[in-house]
Parts: C-alpha cells; sequence; structure tokens
C-alpha cells in the first residue's frame, strides 16, 4: 500500500523527480487556465450569438495572453486603509490553497503528483484555505463591499461543504476507498462501469443507478458554490457588491485570483471526472488506452464539465443568499443523505 | 540527532503554556477561546506522538479525533454564548461580564 | 363631473378662500385658492367621496414676474375627472403648507419645487434639495438667476 | 412534502430548459457585424457629421439661427460689386456674400437635424461619416470655409473701401443735393 | 441661501452594529447614477434614502431659453431610452395650444413610431431587469432584438437613439416605402424573442424564486405615491391613459391593459410588474398590426403651421402613456416664441420615490431586483 | 536528515504563529496567524504518520473552526474598520500569567526530559492510519463514537438556540 | 548602468531586447483593455448597444469590470454634472495605471447641448480628468465608439514605455493635429 508521507517523496533521493511531479502540474495549470479563459470568453460569446474575441491573434486566441502580459504591467495599489500584510496574503494563500489539490489529481495511470490514499479527503479539505484567503482579503481590503462579499463567500462555501463531503463519502463507500487512483482503477472497462451509471457490477446495480446520477448532480451544483460561480456568484456578484471580495485587488494579485478560480473549476471537475466518469479510462474498456491516451481521457472529460460550468453560467441567474442556504441545507443536503443511505445498504446487501 | 519523543512533547508544552498564557491574559471572550484550542492542539501532538512511539497503536489517534470533535463542539457552543453576551452588553470583555442576568 | 361642479362644491364649503373657475380654452380651467386654506381644501378634494381625487398628477411651481405660484394637477382614478388648482405666494415670503401627507406623491415634486424655485412648504419633513448639491446656492428656475462661476474649484459656464 | 419535491423538480426542469436554449444558440448563426471589416450599410438620411458644401451656401445664417445648442459659427462678409473675382455660386447664380468664417463645433453638435432641414440650398447635410473622433478636443472643431485668412484680410478690405466709397459717394451726394439745393435756394 | 440644509438624517437613531452601504452612484446596477443610500441591518435593509440629482441637466431652464421647435431635441433626451413617446405628449401638448389639428397618416405614424419604441423600452426595461437577477445571456438577446427596431428608426427618422421625428403639426419627414413591411417583420420576431425569453428567464424557477413575493406595492399605496405606467399595473390597477383617458387616435385600437395577477406570487410583486411590461410588448404588437392595416398610404405628414410657433397666451396640461408610465407636459405660453415655463412630469420621478416605501423589510440583493423593476432611466428623473 | 528540517520548520511555525496568537494586541493578526498554527500542527502529524488525522485538521480547524472565530470576532467587533485591538488585563496579571505560564512551561519540559519514556523505536515500515480508525472506532470505542454523535448533535441545537436571536 | 544605458537607447541604435520587449508589453496592453463599467445617460445606452451581440465589443478584447481597480480605461458616456464630477474624479484617482479616458458623445466632450444653459452641467470632462480620445456624437453610433476604441489602442501601441518611441509618438500626435485642419 501506498503511503502518504510527502516530504519523504518529496525530498526523498529522487528530487528531480519529485520536482518534476510539482512542476508539471504547474505549468499544465497555466496553459489549461489560458485556454479556460479563452473559452469561458467565445462559449460565453457564441451562446449569444456574439462572436467573441477577434482581434488578437487569429480568432483571438491569444486573447488570455494579451490578458496575462497586460496585468503583469498594471500597477499594484494598496488601497489607503488597507491592512497591507493581509491585503498581500491573502492571494497568494488562495493561490496555494487551490494549487495544494492539484498534488493528488490523477492524470493517468502512471502519473499522479503525489499519490496518497486518502486523495479525495485531501482535495476537499485543502479548499478550505480559500475560504480563509477570501476572508482575509476580504476583510483587508477595507472596503464594505468586500466584507460582505467575503462573509457571503465564506459562509457560503461552508454550507456546501457538507453535500458535497456526503457525496465524497457515498462514493468512498461504493469504492471502498479514498485513493483516487484506485477509484479510477474500479472503473476500468467500458463505460457503463463508471460510477455514473452505478459502478463496476452485475445487474443489480441498477438498484442505485438513480442515486448515483443524482449524486453526481448534487456534486456538480455544491462545487459550483464552492467555487462561487454562476447561480451561485453571489460573493461577487455584480449587481449588488461590485465584484465582492476582489473590488480592492488589481494588477498581478487579481491574476491569482483568477487563476484560483479557474484551478478550482479544474479541480472540481478532476474529482467529478474520477469519481462519476471514470477518470482516465477509455469509454471503451480497453480500446484506446494507455498512458498518452490515459491523459487525454482525463483531460477531456474534466473539460467537458468545465465546459458545464461555463454553460450553466450564461444560462442562469442568480440566486439570493438565503435560497443559496435553502437549496444548501433543505434540499441537497437530505437528498445527499438518502442517497448516502440508500448507497450504504446496497454495499451491505451486495 | 534524530527527532525523538521528547522533541514532540516539548514542542507541546511550549504549545500549552502559550495557550494558558492567553487564556488567562486575554480580555476578549474569542480570543480566549483561540488559547482554549492552543491547548487543545498541544494536548493532540501529545497524543499522536505517544500514539508513535508506542508501535502505532491506534488509540491516540481515537482519542485525538475525539478532541478534535470536542474542539469543534466547544467553539460552536462557545461562540453561541459570546454572541449572546454580546447582544446583551454590546462587548464581549470576559472582565466586565460580572451581573447575572435577571 | 365636470370643473363647474366640483367648484361648485369647494365653493360651497370654503367660500372666500376659493377663488372663481378661471376657464379660457385651449387652457385647461383651474381654481385659484388661498394658501391658508390649502391643506384643508386638498384633503377635501381627496376624502370627499363625490370629489375621490386620489391621484395627484403633476405640483409645479412657476415663478412670474411678481410673485410665485404653484399649480396642482388632480385626477380621480375611479371617477375619471381633473381639476387644477393654483396657489400664489409673494416672492419674498414664499410659503405653502405641505400636502405631503395627503398625497405622498407630492413628497418629492416639493422638494422639488424648492429646490427650483426655493418655494417653502411648510410642514414637509424632510425639505432639502433633491437635484442640486446640497451645498447649492439660488434657486435656478427663477428667472433672475445667475449661474455661479465656480462650484468646488469647477469653472460652471462654458 | 409533494409540494417540496415539485419545487425541487421546477428547479431542476427549468434549468433544463434554459440550458437546451442557450445550447442552440450556442450553435445558430452569429449576428455580429465585424465593424472595421463589415459594416452596417447606414441609410442615406442617417444624420452623422454635418458637411457644407461651401458653393453652395449663400450665408443666410438659418442653420446657425436654428441650431439649439449654438454650435456653428458663421461669419460673412458683403461681397463687393467691384470685386475683381466676382464669384460665382454652385448653381451659377452671382454670390452676395462670401462666407468668411463657418465652424461647426462637433463637440456640441447634439445631431438633430434643424440646420439641415431650414437650409435653403441644401448647402448643409447630414453625412454616413462616423469615424472622426480625435485625439484633441480642438480635432472636433471643423472650419468648412474655403476662403484663408489672407484672404479674407483682403475681402475685408476691399468691402471697407467699398464702404468708404459709398460713404463718400452718399456724402457727396448728400453735399452735392445740399450745395444744388443751396444753389436754389 | 439661509434655508439650505444639509443631509437630514438624524444619525442618533441608528444604532451601532447597522450598516451604512453607500449604492452608486458609480455601481453598475443602479441604472444610471442614482445613489441609494442603504441601511442595513445584517443583509436586510432598514431604510432606503435615494439621492438623485447626479444626471439634473436642467431641463426646465432651457426650454425656457428655447423656442418651441428647438426644446425637442431636448425632450428626446428626457427619457432617452423612448425618445418618440417623449416627443408625442409634448407636441401633442403645443397643437393643443396652438389648437391645430394634424393629417390622418401623421397620427398612425406616431402611433406606430410610439409603439414600436414602447416595445423597445420594454425590452431594455426586462434585458436590465434579468441582468440585476444575474441573467446576463437574455440580455442580450432582448438587446439584439432592439437592435432592428433601431434600424427602422433610423431609416425613417436619421437617429437611432434621439429621433427628433415628431415635430409640431406633423413629422420631419415621411417614411420610407418599405417601413410597413419591416414593421411586420420586426413584431413577428418580437414575438419569437418574447417566447424565448418566458422560457429562458420569467419562467425560470431561479426567477421566480428571486422576484416573487419581493417588493410587494400595494394598489392603494401605489395610488398614493402617484406611481403610474407597469409599476401600477403591476399592483393590479387597470389604468392606462391610452383607454382612460385616450388621447391622439388611440381609441380606434382593440388591446388590453395587462395588470398583475400574482401569478407566481403576491398582487404587485416584482415579478408582476415584469409580466406586465411582458404583456404589454405583446399588446403593443396587436396595436402596431392594427394600426399598419389601417395606415393610409398617402397623405400629407405636415399641417399647416406657421413658421415661427407663437402660440396664444394660456397653459396647458398634456399627458400620455410613457412607457414608464404617465409623462406630462405642463407648457405655460406667454405668446412669445419661447415656451414661459415647461414642467415635465416625469413617470420615473414619481415611481422611484415608491422605492423606500416597498424595499424596507427585504434582503440587500432584494432591492437591486425591486429597483431593477421599477425600470428608471436617471435622465428623466433628473431631467 | 530531511525529517529533522521538516521537523524544525513547523515547529518554529507553530510556535511562531502561536506567539503572535498570544502576544499579538491586533486581533486580525491573531486570528489568522492562527491558521498557520494549525497549519503546522498538521505538519507535525505528518511527520508522525497521522495523515489522516493532518487532514482532519485542517479539514476542521482551518475550514470549521477558525472561520467560525473569524466570523465570531467580525461579529463581536466593528467590522468595518481594519485594524482592530484587544485590550489585554493589567500589567500585574500579565506578569503572574507569564510567571505561571512559565513555570508550567519548563516543568513540563524539565518533566519531558527527565521522564524515563517508554519508547519503541518507530518501525520504519508505516502504513496507513485510516483503515485501523475506522475499524477501532466502530469496534472498541463505539459507545464514545455514538455518545459523540449525540452530543454534536445536542451541541448544535444548543448553539443555534442560544445564538438564536430574540 | 552601462548596460541599461545601452538597453535604453532606440531601436535604431541597437536597444533591441528592450525594444521587443516594448513591443510585447504594448501589444499586451492595447489587446487586452478591460474598461470601467461606467453608464452616465444617453450615450450609456448605445454603449450597451455596442457590448450587445450586434457590435460585440469584447472582438476587441475588451471585458467589462464593475470595480475601478481592475480596469484599463474609462468610457465617460453621458453628461457629467457638477455633483458628478467629484465622484468621477475619485474613480479615475483609483483605476490603477496605466489608465486611460475616453470621452464619449457631446455632453462628455464639452457639455453638448447643455453647454450654454445647463448651470448644472461639467462643460466637458477634460476639465476634470485628462482625455486620451474624444468621440463625437449625440450619441455616437456604437460603430463610432468602437472607432474610437481602436484609436486608443493605437495610441497605446505606439506608446513609448522606456522612453524609447517618444520621437514617434510625436510625430504622430503632428500628423493628426496637421491633418484636422
Amino acid at each position: 500500500m501506498e503511503v502518504f508521507n510527502i516530504f519523504d517523496k518529496l525530498l526523498g533521493e529522487n528530487i528531480l523527480s519529485a520536482l518534476v511531479s510539482v512542476i508539471l502540474p504547474l505549468i499544465f495549470l497555466i496553459i489549461y487556465a489560458l485556454i479556460a479563459i479563452l473559452g469561458e470568453l467565445k462559449i460565453s460569446a457564441w451562446i449569444q450569438e456574439r462572436l467573441g474575441p477577434m482581434r488578437t491573434g487569429p480568432y483571438g486566441i491569444l486573447q488570455p495572453l494579451a490578458e496575462v502580459v497586460k496585468l503583469i504591467q498594471k500597477e499594484d495599489i494598496v488601497p489607503a486603509g488597507a491592512n497591507k500584510l493581509l491585503f498581500n496574503l491573502a492571494p497568494y494563500i488562495i493561490f496555494a490553497g487551490s494549487f495544494a489539490g492539484f498534488a493528488v489529481i490523477p492524470f493517468t495511470a502512471a502519473f499522479v503528483p503525489a499519490e496518497i490514499n486518502i486523495g479525495l479527503f485531501y482535495v476537499f479539505a485543502v479548499g478550505a484555505f480559500a475560504v480563509i484567503g477570501i476572508v482575509m482579503g476580504g476583510w483587508a481590503s477595507n472596503n464594505k463591499y468586500s466584507l460582505l462579499g467575503a462573509m457571503r463567500s465564506a459562509s457560503q462555501m461552508i454550507s456546501y461543504e457538507i453535500p458535497g463531503a456526503l457525496v465524497i463519502l457515498s462514493a468512498a463507500v461504493l469504492a471502498n476507498s479514498l485513493d483516487m487512483q484506485k477509484i479510477t482503477a474500479l472503473q476500468s472497462g467500458p463505460f457503463w462501469n463508471w460510477f455514473l451509471f452505478g459502478g463496476p457490477g452485475d445487474w443489480s446495480k441498477i438498484w442505485i443507478l438513480p442515486f448515483t446520477v443524482l449524486l453526481s448532480l448534487i456534486y456538480m451544483v455544491s462545487s459550483l458554490a464552492e467555487t462561487n460561480r454562476t447561480p451561485f456568484d453571489i460573493p461577487e456578484g455584480e449587481s449588488e457588491l461590485v465584484a465582492g471580495y476582489h473590488t480592492e485587488y488589481s494588477g498581478m494579485k487579481f491574476a491569482m485570483f483568477f487563476f484560483a478560480e479557474y484551478s478550482n473549476m479544474f479541480i472540481i471537475a478532476s474529482i467529478l471526472a474520477v469519481v462519476f466518469l471514470g477518470g482516465w479510462n477509455s469509454p471503451f474498456g480497453s480500446f484506446m488506452s494507455g498512458f498518452w491516451w490515459g491523459i487525454f481521457w482525463f483531460i477531456i472529460k474534466a473539460m467537458f464539465i468545465v465546459f458545464i460550468q461555463i454553460w450553466l453560467r450564461w444560462t442562469l441567474p442568480r440566486v439570493r443568499v438565503d435560497q443559496l442556504m435553502y437549496l444548501g441545507w433543505k434540499v441537497l443536503l437530505p437528498f445527499s443523505l438518502v442517497c448516502f443511505i440508500f448507497i450504504s445498504l446496497y454495499r451491505i446487501v451486495y | 540527532m534524530g527527532i525523538g519523543l521528547s522533541h514532540y512533547i516539548i514542542l507541546s508544552a511550549i504549545l500549552f503554556g502559550l495557550g494558558i498564557f492567553a487564556i488567562i491574559t486575554r480580555k476578549n471572550a474569542v480570543l480566549v477561546l483561540m488559547g482554549v484550542e492552543l491547548v487543545l492542539n498541544s494536548a493532540n501532538i501529545n497524543f499522536i506522538a505517544f500514539s508513535k512511539f508506542n508501535n502505532l497503536k491506534i488509540d491516540g489517534h481515537i482519542a485525538a479525533i475525539f478532541v478534535i470533535m470536542l474542539a469543534a463542539i466547544e467553539v460552536a457552543v462557545a461562540l453561541a454564548i459570546v454572541l449572546n453576551i454580546y447582544q446583551n452588553y454590546k462587548h464581549i470583555n470576559v472582565d466586565e461580564i460580572d451581573n447575572l442576568k435577571d | 363631473m365636470t370643473y363647474e361642479e366640483i367648484h361648485k362644491i369647494l365653493k360651497e364649503k370654503f367660500g372666500d378662500s376659493v377663488g372663481e373657475l378661471v376657464n379660457n380654452p385651449p387652457s385647461d380651467p383651474y381654481v385659484e385658492v388661498s394658501a391658508e386654506k390649502l391643506f384643508d381644501i386638498c384633503l377635501e378634494l381627496r376624502d370627499n367621496p363625490e370629489l375621490d381625487f386620489d391621484y395627484l398628477m403633476c405640483l409645479s411651481g412657476v415663478d412670474f414676474p411678481e410673485n410665485l405660484q404653484v399649480v396642482y394637477h388632480l385626477y380621480s382614478m375611479n371617477k375619471k375627472h381633473k381639476f387644477v388648482l393654483k396657489v400664489t405666494v409673494p416672492k419674498d415670503n414664499p410659503k405653502v403648507p405641505s400636502i405631503e401627507r395627503i398625497w405622498r406623491s407630492a413628497d418629492w415634486h416639493e422638494r422639488e419645487a424648492y429646490d427650483l424655485f426655493g418655494i417653502i412648504f411648510e410642514g414637509h419633513h424632510n425639505l432639502i434639495r433633491i437635484f442640486l448639491p446640497y451645498d447649492w446656492e439660488g434657486h435656478p428656475l427663477r428667472k433672475d438667476y445667475k449661474e455661479p462661476e465656480t462650484y468646488h474649484g469647477m469653472r460652471v459656464p462654458y | 412534502m409533494g409540494e417540496y419535491l415539485k419545487n425541487v423538480w421546477t428547479w431542476f426542469y427549468t434549468i433544463v430548459v434554459g440550458m437546451k436554449i442557450t445550447l442552440r444558440h450556442l450553435f445558430a448563426p452569429k449576428v455580429t457585424i465585424q465593424y472595421p471589416d463589415e459594416r452596417y450599410p447606414i441609410p442615406s438620411n442617417a444624420r452623422n457629421r454635418l458637411q457644407l458644401d461651401p458653393d453652395a451656401c449663400n450665408g443666410c445664417l438659418q442653420c446657425s439661427r436654428i441650431c439649439p445648442v449654438q454650435c456653428i459659427t458663421v461669419e460673412t462678409l458683403k461681397v463687393v460689386p467691384n470685386d475683381p473675382e466676382q464669384p460665382k455660386m454652385g448653381d451659377g447664380t452671382p454670390r452676395k456674400i462670401w462666407v468668411t468664417r463657418y465652424d461647426i463645433d462637433f463637440a456640441k453638435c447634439c445631431f438633430c437635424g434643424l440646420c439641415t432641414t431650414v437650409c435653403p440650398t441644401e448647402a448643409i447635410k447630414h453625412t454616413t461619416d462616423f469615424e472622426y473622433s480625435s485625439y484633441t478636443r480642438d480635432g472636433l472643431i471643423y472650419h468648412f470655409s474655403p476662403m484663408t485668412p489672407e484672404k479674407v484680410e483682403q475681402k475685408k478690405k476691399l468691402l471697407a473701401e467699398w464702404n468708404e466709397k459709398q460713404k463718400a459717394a452718399k456724402e457727396a451726394a448728400a453735399k452735392n443735393v445740399a450745395s444744388s439745393e443751396n444753389k436754389e435756394s | 441661501m439661509t434655508t439650505t440644509k444639509f443631509i437630514d438624517i438624524d444619525f442618533s437613531k441608528i444604532e451601532s452594529d447597522r450598516m451604512r452601504l453607500n449604492v452608486g452612484p458609480q455601481h453598475p446596477s443602479t441604472h444610471g447614477v442614482l445613489r441609494l443610500e442603504v441601511e442595513l441591518d445584517g443583509e436586510v435593509v432598514t431604510n432606503v434614502i435615494p439621492h438623485i440629482g447626479y444626471l439634473h441637466r436642467c431641463f426646465e431652464k432651457i426650454a425656457e431659453n428655447m423656442n418651441y421647435q428647438q426644446v425637442i431635441p431636448y425632450v428626446d433626451r428626457m427619457d432617452y431610452i423612448s425618445s418618440m413617446n417623449n416627443e408625442l405628449p409634448y407636441v401633442m401638448a403645443v397643437e393643443k395650444l396652438l389648437g391645430i389639428k394634424v393629417p390622418e397618416k401623421v397620427e398612425y405614424i406616431r402611433v406606430i413610431m410610439a409603439e414600436l419604441n414602447r416595445i423597445a423600452n420594454h425590452q431594455i426595461a426586462v434585458a436590465t431587469f434579468g441582468l440585476d437577477a444575474g441573467a446576463f445571456t437574455p440580455f442580450l438577446y432582448l438587446f439584439r432584438d432592439r437592435e432592428y427596431i433601431l434600424w427602422i428608426f433610423e431609416k425613417a427618422s436619421g437617429g437611432r437613439l434621439l429621433f427628433n421625428y415628431f415635430w409640431v403639426g406633423g413629422l420631419a419627414n415621411d417614411v420610407y416605402p418599405t417601413f410597413k413591411e419591416d414593421v411586420l417583420n420586426i413584431v413577428k420576431q418580437v414575438r419569437k424573442t418574447n417566447k424565448e425569453i418566458e422560457e429562458l428567464l420569467i419562467y425560470n424557477k431561479i426567477f421566480i424564486d428571486r422576484t416573487a413575493n419581493i417588493g410587494v406595492l400595494p394598489a392603494d399605496v401605489a395610488i398614493n405615491y402617484g406611481c403610474s405606467g407597469p409599476v401600477l399595473r403591476g399592483s393590479g390597477v387597470k389604468f392606462d391613459l391610452r383607454k382612460d383617458d385616450p388621447y391622439s387616435i388611440y381609441d380606434r385600437f382593440d388591446f388590453d391593459i395587462p395588470v398583475g395577477t400574482g401569478e407566481v406570487g403576491t398582487v404587485g410583486d416584482c415579478w408582476d410588474r415584469n409580466i406586465v411590461r411582458m404583456r404589454e410588448m405583446e399588446q403593443s404588437c396587436r396595436i402596431i398590426e392594427q394600426a399598419v392595416a389601417q395606415m393610409p398610404d398617402s397623405g400629407d405628414v405636415q399641417a399647416a403651421i406657421p413658421k415661427k410657433i407663437r402660440p396664444p397666451k394660456g397653459e396647458v396640461y398634456f399627458r400620455a402613456e410613457n412607457p414608464k408610465g404617465e409623462l406630462g407636459f405642463y407648457i405655460i405660453s406667454d405668446g412669445k416664441d419661447k415656451p414661459y415655463r415647461v414642467k415635465g412630469r416625469a413617470p420615473s420621478f414619481v415611481n422611484l420615490s415608491v422605492l423606500p416605501e416597498i424595499s424596507k423589510g427585504y434582503l440587500f440583493a432584494d432591492l437591486i431586483v425591486i429597483l431593477g423593476s421599477i425600470d428608471i432611466v436617471l435622465g428623466e428623473v433628473d431631467r | 536528515m530531511i525529517t529533522e528540517i521538516v521537523f524544525w520548520f513547523f515547529a518554529i511555525l507553530t510556535i511562531g504563529s502561536a506567539c503572535v496568537v498570544v502576544f499579538s494586541r491586533n486581533m486580525i493578526y491573531a486570528v489568522f496567524s492562527l491558521l498557520f498554527t494549525f497549519f503546522g500542527v498538521a505538519g507535525i502529524y505528518v511527520l508522525l504518520n497521522a495523515d489522516f488525522l493532518a487532514v482532519t485538521q485542517i479539514m476542521i480547524y482551518i475550514g470549521g473552526i477558525l472561520v467560525l472565530l473569524i466570523f465570531g470576532i467580525m461579529i463581536t467587533s466593528n467590522i468595518t474598520g481594519v485594524d482592530i485591538k484587544s485590550g489585554q488585563t493589567g500589567k500585574i496579571q500579565i506578569f503572574f500569567a507569564g510567571i505561571f505560564s512559565l513555570i508550567v512551561i519548563v516543568g513540563l519540559i524539565f518533566i519531558a526530559l527527565t521522564t524515563k519514556w517508554y519508547s519503541a523505536v518507530p518501525s520504519a515500515e508505516v502504513y496507513s492510519t485510516i483503515e485501523l480508525i475506522g475499524k477501532s472506532l466502530l469496534t472498541n470505542y463505539l459507545l464514545a463514537f455514538e455518545s459523540a454523535s449525540v452530543l454534536l448533535l445536542i451541541a448544535i441545537i444548543g448553539a443555534a438556540l442560544i445564538a438564536r436571536r430574540k | 548602468m552601462g548596460l541599461l544605458n545601452r538597453l535604453d537607447n532606440p531601436y535604431e541604435t541597437g536597444g533591441i531586447i528592450l525594444g521587443t520587449l516594448e513591443d510585447i508589453l504594448n501589444w499586451g496592453r492595447s489587446k487586452s483593455d478591460w474598461y470601467l463599467h461606467f453608464g452616465l445617460a444617453c450615450c450609456a445606452i448605445e454603449f450597451m448597444s455596442m457590448n450587445a451581440s450586434h457590435f460585440d465589443f469584447m472582438r476587441f478584447g475588451i471585458i467589462p469590470r464593475a470595480t475601478p481597480r481592475q480596469a484599463d480605461f474609462i468610457m465617460i458616456t453621458g453628461t457629467v454634472t457638477l455633483k458628478m464630477a467629484e465622484r468621477i474624479k475619485v474613480l479615475w484617482e483609483q483605476m490603477a495605471e496605466p489608465k486611460y479616458c475616453i470621452s464619449v458623445g457631446s455632453c462628455a466632450n464639452s457639455g453638448g447641448p447643455y453647454w450654454q444653459y445647463g448651470y448644472h452641467v461639467l462643460k466637458g470632462v477634460d476639465r476634470i480628468i485628462p482625455v486620451h480620445v474624444y468621440v463625437p456624437g449625440c450619441p455616437p453610433r456604437p460603430e463610432a465608439m468602437e472607432e474610437g476604441m481602436m484609436k486608443l489602442q493605437k495610441m497605446i501601441d505606439q506608446q513609448a514605455i522606456f522612453r524609447k518611441r517618444q520621437r514617434l509618438a510625436e510625430e504622430e500626435k503632428l500628423f493628426e493635429l496637421q491633418n484636422k485642419g
């Protein structure tokens, strides 16, 4: 059994491979974020019968790059009344929290930056840093909009951790493991072996099929809330709080927030992909599988979920704070509890 | 010198002392709570250290889990009380909250 | 109800406080009333079930060369009739009773008339400037108004 | 409970309906007109930048008078009969008035089109040109009069001379009359 | 001035744990430059104080210095979203003073233009209302359709937004030959998009939850505050000047007055005010169809009026149903060619004054929705 | 070697940030440096092969308790200002408290150094604790586990009742 | 310092590294302009039209931001009243460098229709903040605003960050001025 000892792994004999496993996700994150930003711009435009960025490079594909180049040059303002230390610290904490999640994401069968046996739990836990960072930034800005946004954001993220955790728990019960690599390996074979369709097994899985579908929907919704995206983008709801907790941030620090949001999106998407969509498994059994195909399938699946997040964002209006709480506590929580109970019963019976 | 059991115990002792100091000197109820958290954490370090240096008996871990759970409960209830106090007194200075509510 | 009938009812109740009905087309007919009785007249206009003026369409101030005037355009939602009241006040003491308590819509209209003409509505709960900044000087819709040279260091004329 | 489940179902259902619509639009043809490369055909009567035809302007000042914002500044001089040039209007009729200055301040203009309707000779017209933004405020003041300052000075001098002459002639005439009256008396 | 008072709020009354938030004048959702001073108790709004005047453009003073024709461009700029509807009561007020009647064709074109502009206005209203609730995509769908209406306006009058098209005694110029077909195409397109918007936004459960039972305005309060237009009709009062006090040729058309019924919530909530606008677009489509069918093909577009408009001494108050409510013009003429006094009774100005009344006790997010449902235009509020 | 570096790093992080928690007069700094204390303790747990507990520490302490504490401070202070000063008790009290806690610390360290602890040399073979914890929670410690869950339920209800506005 | 001095030289004399770097930086700045969502009056409606599908402002890489801290340029769209002017000044000061301003419409350019009798209208926004591009029109067509935007992008593209192309920029301005007359 693999052991959670990240320090031994990191600083052990094989420093080079450790460095690679740290740097590769970072490079991937940067490239992914550029693509996702462009995707967000383009998909939103196409949904609205527009064209989106067209004049930066062919069909505007260099747009995110231009934005990065610009953000680097922007003046870095610290507002007059702000608390300098916390104000400067907050973006890094948020970014660290979201990047730490990349440590355990299984890109393919043979490559995972740091393989630990409670990966799902770990990804979930490091998300807590984002809450603290948001509150920190919102407070340090010395702006009422930021503060309100931060408070809302924190309460929202904490509330939606519970249904999310229940979904993870159900998945753990189904897979008998919290190891992301193991969960993925379990779902090998054709696509009806994915946990979305009840997982591997005989026809008895028909009993839990509706519940697994429901669970994936619940996780989708609660993950949207945790990443502060529409319809749950109340913390940064433009029409109420100017830009929420990052109202006062400019330049590179704002870019950190931006990056963190997109990397959070990817982490959420990859959890969904791993737990419900079979991770790096090919949907056609052993056909089109292998090291590189694994990476391909994993990224395709994660990106599809990112696409759904973008799609939802440009379709729905924003919910209100109390409705958000209602949805979290009175809809998602009972539903996920019911699913959890049924899945546990299934595991006991079969 | 390798890291032995005593290192962990000394670490937890310092943390414990700091927590005690905070509990005694702080006026603000929330900060007192934070001192309590430090004390609880130091206890946890001890539990787990003993557990590791005792051939990985799992009992220390269980105890730590219960401590963490207790800490969560304690903070939730204590903060509720603090809020209640705040509503009545408009401040949460523990030294000045000395009259029984009639 | 026609203007004449409404005028008759008012005349019977308030006597000399209500002036004659002035009617020369194409202008709308109107009645001049005295400022002292304005509040009671308006209350009567609203609460008399025959008149039932529940809707204040418009309240405008006018600056005539010798005096200031406030014009009230009234309408009844149920009876679908209109009426026009006018109150004339001298320029050096432009005081009119506020009818904000009768029709809430008069609230902002009165503040507007105060802001632009300097007509003081007595009994208004919050008679402050509405359009112009609170530290603006003068009432610009008076005919003799001269715009200031600067405001907070910004030059006003072109 | 039934109400609750129905609510949850409506949440889900309406969201799916909305997503269906947006998905349809995702693949629908786009309506964007890519401005610098493609252009929406602006109708000929659209009111954009004003253009003066100096040949047709007879200096009647109606446009500057009707303009609600007074953005047209016109200065005119009379054409003297003994001017060596003897200018003609666009349609060939002799010009009676020099338009020495015809400035339109597009930073003030409100594009209401009143000036074009009062113009008797259709000299001032709205064009469909809207691309004339500028880096400076002065760049928005357009001088339409084709006359150079030197020429204006020259014409002014001519007019002054002519006026002098007229005055002198008048005085002379008056004197003549007076003298003849004197003679008669 | 001795009587100039400063901000009137009694600060002693405010409890210490209430937060005062300053919304605007540079806020994304204030529909222009409105400043709201909001008193919050947690997230609950306890008081709202609107501060207006950030767009006070001195319309009434300017109107006194212009002649009757020159005022029209300024009238356009009052409610810049529905300029045609602004011009209509102004020119009709002056015509009433002058005592002239305009040709038949002019009346029809005026009605068609006014109703088209009403559709355009309501499209913006619904779009920005959706934007306030966080839905961006319906906003752009509605703006796309509005663009087609603007193309008709531009072809007919030359202006895209501010037209100066209705003149005293007629129109600036005749409409172009294919006008009728274009208008009928627009009607078709509007109906199609409205159906889509209803599915995408209006009957979306999230949207309903955001807007139903929020900002309830009872009918008697609405009347007492002088509200008009969709705000009043949303409260269930069947009052429309086109029917109750008909002007122009509106008595020739068959149309209904949609009122709020509390279909998904209480009568007079934000959703009702919004659905009234949606239904009114449909009614406007009906009016346009009838008007296009009845409109004479040829005829004058300008009545015989003197070149210099000098109405006789007198005064007139003329009101018309603007998309936002009752727009009245009170014009006093002293016999010269410039009006002695022009007062615009702006519907938004009156409707906005009801905001503090209906937003107390709701959440801060609701305040934005309530403001959006009133549909104000600051150019008209501040004039 | 590496374990030592890591230990000292986390020990210094923990103690240093705990000192900020205890001595800082700015409540905001105090509460945010608690983040690093908790994180440092989690690191120590990892060193002690308590992977599950480390993640639990992060999730509950940082994601839950710390956020609650921050909310507590925000609600009970004038939240619009950035620097919130917290008063400490009188100098004499601080002095005696210092003496007392110093005695506690020195005493504990003395005990730790002098006591002959039973210390098995930790086997190099390390393995996951999660399975063991799960098993023992549902076998040996079942009663404690169940009563703890009842306690949690009571605490949730009680806290909600107390904090609710009248 | 010697190295820096050499790099500081214009293109022609060998400052190629800085020159290219400047090109890249200017490219980023000009292609990704985020504007402050700030509507004042009539022009704001046309501005909304420009954001809408038919004109699609985003083609130029322009994204609306609600907060001045993250905005690169501000478009003053509409009448600036004296009551509002101070706010605009504050907003302008809140924006992070490098920042630009486009004045859209007659009102913002010079007070527009209100310049004569508007006692409460600021006669031109350039009296309180620097304006980089003036877009005429009342209100300007959406295309005209886009044209103004392109002018701004052109200006940014040729800006001298390392004092390299000052001469070029001056020439450009001079050319512009001469062309106007």
